[in-house]
């Protein structure tokens, strides 16, 4: 048995390896497939004014003249040895631009998901307690226009209510210009965002642990529990709620990916620093390092999630 | 006549795997034995694998181990001569079921041949399909022209031969109940004209009067078209009344053979004792003429 | 022996997108302590229904129209969800058809009785409470409780289920237990075991059952009396021995009849012609009257009223009344 | 009266016919049905209700509040926003429908393959599929815009339609699967019936309820992916009007408080997509 589970783990880990490189390549390809100047993002309005000599010579200093392949292969044994080149825009290593972001969208993304995962059950169990009288329907009616909202309009929509208008919360940035340190700026901050995140995603789950409690008050365990003497509250926290949380905990694992797409929406139209912003840029301005180490570290995040997925499916199985 | 055979099931074996490194017997070497225009029972407890057997006859299943012959056309003529070339077409009418070569070179013939009705008929019927529709199916994947007329005139008369009128026809198999649904399974298969016909627990979801119903439309569809039928159930009663020879399975081993009236009056193996035995059987009397109340 | 439970009058209906479906219609009954009454009857006839009306685990859909559900001389009608989950368990409990659904498939086996146990005997310590769910299921027939009580459902066998559901049940003594078809979904090996542990358990700790069920021979092997439901109605009510040696509704006589036990083999059994009607649109009059063949034109007219034939047996038929004509044996 | 006593055997009932009590419309998403529809109907004859060239840049009249002329103002560069929202509604709609289509396509072949094929293949198509699913959706969009080309409403369509299927797929695998474990499946396969008559007959009409579920949710979700992706300056260039280009304009105007630049694009877009949702979850609810 030890030794089924050592070579189970074995197996996974070089799945885990191989998607990775799949991943890379993928990425590495479409990158240098899509039009556009990497030249700009290091050179910036310089290059439109660069001759063709100044060009070969940049080219050349960037690594960009040689056949796809052989970058490909540059970078992979670089990246092996664990340098990912240097960012064109910030002109230094990806690393370090990527770790001065990730924090800020670490806290965004990790804050809200934690909130958007809580809130929704929190909201889930209210309408089933409450299953098709007043307060769930009103919840039901609501979640689903709050749910149509498009996420960045509703950023917009905040950003123009409280932050131009009634000025009450900064509507852009992570900080207040010099007020790195400061946590009650960064909080102050976070607030809309984080308000955006949580409205546009909550009623997509909040409703599917609605429906999956509901599905479980239907069994006949329910009614024998009930049949025991068992009160309301009892039976939606003891039997209820302990079948349902442990789908709800893979879905909310398998839809991370989902979230991380919100939160760089939000970030973009926030104008946040983090990793949404900077992938945006990357991909937009062709800047190669940059998107490759971002598009993996995303991609072994989704993947790594959708792993742990599968072995709760697996252990869930019986 | 009652004494040819139809389906001769040598041995057959069926393994599932249903985790690594795991193996499960569904059916042990099992061997018995059809005759033309007979009822077959089998019975046994849940998980006995009397599905199994029904399903690696119909060739849903590919059976690990064993033989199905199927005995076709008329060899009763053939019966004592024995020149090679008589041998000959006694073999190419003796088809064995789990060889796929020969399977799919008799396929046509063997589909129409042999008909199967499930236990669930809420599930065996399409539910988005009108009852016209599930009784013309075999039909029309067959290919076969309609005697009296038309598909519609043909489903009509099967439906009415299995006790129903055509007022269901335009229905959906949801809007009928359990006992004309499994009718209506019933027509679909005999539509066929079976020489074998298999029952998986065909009444095992129905009630009491309702299984009554069912098993005199059995009866007397087995005397009006004389195929053969293989029936199995839990039922020892249903199969009593029902069976010429029951075969008793119990954990994938066939464990006694023998014709129903003998196997009720002194069963031998101690399973088909605790079996007998664990009957609920209500003793109860109706009132004579000239009883005094 | 005192009425135990007594239900008079008890009208229950579902509201369903076609209409209102009559499910039980003006059942009396009653129930003495330590005894056993079958209700037997097709699918459709509203036999679980009247369980779970008088234990109040009806779905929203549902409607108590009318009538009155005593139990020890209270009337527990109008008692509210608060009220009954004091009285669940502790005074009725229910057992159901399909064990596996009706045990929580995450939970040991174990847990689950114990919570039972808990919700009945407040005070006792974490040890006690298993201790008692051991005692109780070794009560039920599980070899090795302590062994068991680890164990999750699906590694139960179905007979085993079904202990461990009876084990629940019995948690909170209950004086009266429900048992909605608890043996339909074993195999008949295990349906005979189940049976007789029921009956031992019954007579052991003295309560009294309400047995459902659709097979006339588990009710003869366990019932003292048996109500045979008809169309959301009880339409003959008796003894065992006077269901099964005198019995008087045409109904009832149908379903001895179409019994092949003692028909002959490859004869022709014996079927009620036609189908049970829909509750959503039941025939005026007696609505088994378009299935008897020896309908009086009154069937169709009036609802029969219960007839008297001895103290203990009643039947609603109008072939039992002074002015019937004489039908031939068995119906008279 | 003793005739009343009168054996009369067994009497046919008349059969019953069960009406549902219900009215027609209970149920149902009447009302939101209706609004689309009527959403739907005057962007496609857009030509009738404009009041204004949904392209010319009135540069006298930039940022107009909304008025008698000008319903709903103009944007920043002076086009007139009431007709640039039925005008940009007809394109929203148009790569709405035109990438559900083309995902679904995609969805079908895939997941049938997939729950048809051997394990092995099966376990590669979806192995594949999960890459496309952690690939960021964004990149996809951008490369796919990069192989078509210019950003055209079918370039945009195409990409988005190409990038969306992964999801659909896998649910789609899955209720194939199912239905393969169906007994009227095995029944119609001991009938002899091949490959294609059980795909024809059983398959499809067995898995069209929720594939038309999945394919209006992937209208939703590509109108969204439209006007994000526009907004965002990925999709839709600003000269191409469509509710989510109109609104690449908003960020500007919020600085200068121009709320009808923001506003009624928006308003539009979130009721378009509330109908679609409504009439989705009717479908997967009647079926």
């Amino acid at each position: 048995m030890v030794r089924y589970r050592l070579l189970d783990g074995v197996k996974k880990v070089f799945l885990f390896l191989f998607s990775i490189f799949l991943l890379s390549a993928a990425v590495f390809f479409i990158s240098r497939l899509a039009p556009g100047d990497p030249l700009v993002s290091y050179y910036g309005e310089r290059v439109e004014r660069m001759g063709i000599q100044e060009r070969v010579w940049a080219e050349e200093k960037l690594g960009l003249k040689d056949s796809v392949w052989v970058q490909y292969i540059r970078w992979l044994g670089n990246a092996i040895r664990g340098e990912f080149g240097i960012s064109y825009k910030y002109k230094m290593d990806v690393i370090e631009v990527i770790k001065g972001r990730i924090g800020n969208t670490l806290l965004l993304g990790g804050v809200g998901f934690c909130l958007v995962f809580l809130l929704a059950l929190l909201l889930g169990i209210f309408c089933a307690w409450h299953e098709n009288r007043m307060p769930d329907r009103i919840v039901c009616t609501l979640g689903t226009i709050t749910s149509c909202i498009p996420e960045f309009w509703l950023s917009l929509l905040f950003i123009f209510i409280f932050s131009t208008n009634l000025k009450w919360l900064p509507g852009s940035g992570a900080y207040a210009v010099g007020k790195a340190d400061d946590w009650g700026s960064r909080m102050e901050h976070l607030i809309l965002p984080l308000t955006v995140l949580v409205v546009s995603h909550i009623w997509y789950y909040a409703y599917m642990v609605r429906n999956r409690i509901l599905e479980e008050t239907g069994t006949d365990y329910v009614l024998l529990a009930k049949a025991k003497g068992l009160n309301k509250r009892q039976i939606m926290f003891h039997h209820c709620l302990r079948n349902a949380i442990p789908s709800y905990l893979s879905m909310a694992a398998a839809s991370v990916p989902h979230v991380l797409g919100g939160t760089y929406i939000v970030e973009t139209v926030f104008s946040y620093p983090g990793i949404g912003t900077l992938s945006y840029e990357s991909a937009r301005y062709k800047d190669y390092n940059l998107l490759m180490l971002l598009s993996i570290l995303s991609g072994a995040f989704v993947i790594l999630c959708n792993m742990a997925v599968q072995k709760g499916a697996e252990r869930d199985g019986r | 006549m009652k004494d040819e055979i139809l389906l001769d099931v040598q041995k057959l074996s069926h393994k599932f795997f249903p985790a690594r490194k795991m193996e499960v017997k569904a059916v042990d070497e099992v061997s018995f034995q059809i005759r033309r225009g007979e009822i077959f029972g089998l019975v046994g407890e849940s998980g006995s694998g009397k599905s199994t057997i029904a399903h690696c006859i119909m060739n849903i299943y590919q059976p690990s181990g064993g033989k199905i012959i199927f005995y076709t056309g008329n060899c009763q003529e053939r019966r004592g001569f024995f020149n090679k070339k008589d041998m000959a077409v006694q073999e190419a009418n003796s088809i064995d079921v789990c060889d796929p070569k020969e399977f799919r070179r008799h396929r046509r013939m063997l589909l129409a041949k042999r008909q199967i009705i499930f236990q669930d008929s809420s599930s065996s019927l399409n539910p988005r399909k009108k009852i016209r529709e599930i009784i013309a199916e075999p039909m029309k994947i067959q290919h076969i022209a309609p005697v009296r007329g038309s598909l519609c005139a043909e489903a009509e008369y099967w439906l009415n031969q299995a006790g129903l009128d055509g007022s269901v026809l335009e229905q959906y198999p949801s809007e009928l109940s359990g006992g004309q649904r499994q009718r209506v399974a019933i027509a679909r298969a005999l539509a066929m004209k079976p020489e074998l016909l298999v029952a998986d627990e065909p009444i095992a979801s129905l009630d009491v009067s309702v299984q009554a119903q069912i098993m005199n439309l059995f009866l007397q569809l087995q005397k009006e078209h004389g195929f053969s039928f293989l029936f199995i159930a839990h039922d020892l009663l249903a199969v009593k009344f029902l069976c010429d020879r029951v075969g008793v399975l119990w954990r994938g081993k066939l464990v006694e053979t023998a014709p129903s009236k003998e196997l009720f009056e002194n069963p031998c193996h101690p399973y088909t004792k605790t079996l007998a035995a664990s009957i609920p059987v209500p003793h109860f009397r109706l009132r004579q003429e000239g009883d005094v109340w | 022996m005192s009425e135990l439970l007594e239900v008079k009058d008890l009208s229950v209906s579902f509201d369903t997108p076609q209409g209102e479906a009559q499910a039980v219609r003006d059942v009396s009954f009653s129930l003495k302590s330590g005894e056993v009454l079958a209700v037997v009857g097709e699918s459709g006839c509203g036999k679980s229904v009247l369980c779970k009306t008088v234990m109040k685990l009806l779905p929203p859909s549902a409607k108590i129209k009318s009538g009155s559900i005593l139990v020890n001389g209270t009337d527990i009608i109008g008692y509210q969800e608060r009220d009954m989950c004091k009285l669940r368990g502790k005074l009725f409990s229910m057992v159901f058809q399909d064990p596996m659904a009706s045990l929580n498939p995450s939970i040991p086996v174990g847990k689950q009785v114990a919570e039972a146990v808990k919700i009945h005997q407040k005070g006792l310590s974490k040890k006690e409470i298993y201790k008692r769910a051991e005692e109780l299921m070794r009560l039920t027939g599980i070899a090795c409780p302590e062994e068991h009580m680890k164990w999750y459902p699906h590694q139960f066998s179905g007979g085993m289920r079904q202990r461990t559901v009876m084990a629940i049940a019995l948690a909170g003594n209950p004086k009266i237990v429900f048992a909605d078809e608890p043996t339909t979904a074993l195999d008949v090996a295990v349906q005979a075991q189940i049976l007789d542990m029921f009956k031992k358990l019954q007579k052991k700790l003295g309560m009294a059952v309400v047995f459902v069920t659709h097979d006339l021979g588990v009710a003869a092997r366990i019932a003292d009396r048996i109500a045979v439901m008809y169309a959301g109605k009880i339409v003959e009510t008796g003894t065992a021995e006077e269901i099964f040696y005198d019995a008087r509704h045409p109904y009832t006589l149908g379903l001895l009849r179409s019994l092949p036990m003692y028909a002959e083999p490859k004869g022709e059994l014996y079927t009620i012609p036609g189908m049970p009607p829909s509750p959503l649109s039941l025939p005026k009059g007696d609505a088994f009257a378009c299935r008897n063949e020896y309908a009086l034109k009154i069937d169709y007219e009036e609802e029969p009223p219960m007839f008297c034939i001895s103290d203990t047996h009643y039947a609603a038929t109008w072939l039992l009344d002074k002015r019937a004509p004489k039908l031939p044996a068995p119906y008279r | 009266m003793e005739d009343r006593f009168e054996i009369v055997g067994i009497r046919k009932m008349p059969d019953v016919k069960l009406v549902k009590k219900e009215k027609w419309y209970q149920g149902k998403p009447v009302f939101f049905a209706i609004l689309l529809g009527m959403i739907l109907a005057v962007c496609l004859a857009c030509e009738l209700v404009m009041t204004k060239d949904p392209f010319y840049l009135d540069l006298q009249h930039c940022n107009v509040p909304p008025d008698g002329e000008f319903l709903f103002g103009t944007d920043t560069l002076g086009r007139d926003i009431f007709s640039m929202i039925w005008y940009g509604g007809r394109v929203s709609l148009f790569i709405g429908i035109v990438s559900a289509a083309v995902s679904t396509g995609i969805a079908i072949f895939v997941g049938a393959v997939s729950a048809c094929a051997p394990a092995w293949a099966d376990a590669l198509l979806m192995r594949f599929t999960e890459i496309i699913l952690s690939i960021p959706s964004l990149l996809l969009v951008l490369f796919l815009q990069a192989v078509f080309g210019e950003n055209t409403v079918f370039s945009v369509s195409a990409a988005i339609g190409m990038t969306g299927w992964a999801a659909m797929a896998k649910v789609i695998r899955a209720e194939v699967i199912k239905l393969r474990k169906c007994e009227y499946v095995a029944a119609s396969k001991c009938m002899g019936g091949s490959f294609l008559h059980i795909l024809w007959e059983h398959f499809l009409p067995g898995f069209m309820p929720s594939i038309m579920f999945m394919a209006v949710m992937e209208i939703r979700s590509a109108i969204l992916a439209e006007s994000t992706l526009s907004f965002m300056g990925l999709g839709l260039p600003v000269e191409m009007v469509s509710w989510g280009s109109m609104l690449s304009l908003a960020e500007k105007a919020i600085l200068t408080n121009d709320w009808w630049i923001l506003f009624f694009p928006g308003i539009f877009l979130t009721v378009t997509l509330l109908c679609i949702t409504r009439i989705g979850e009717y479908i997967r609810r009647k079926f």
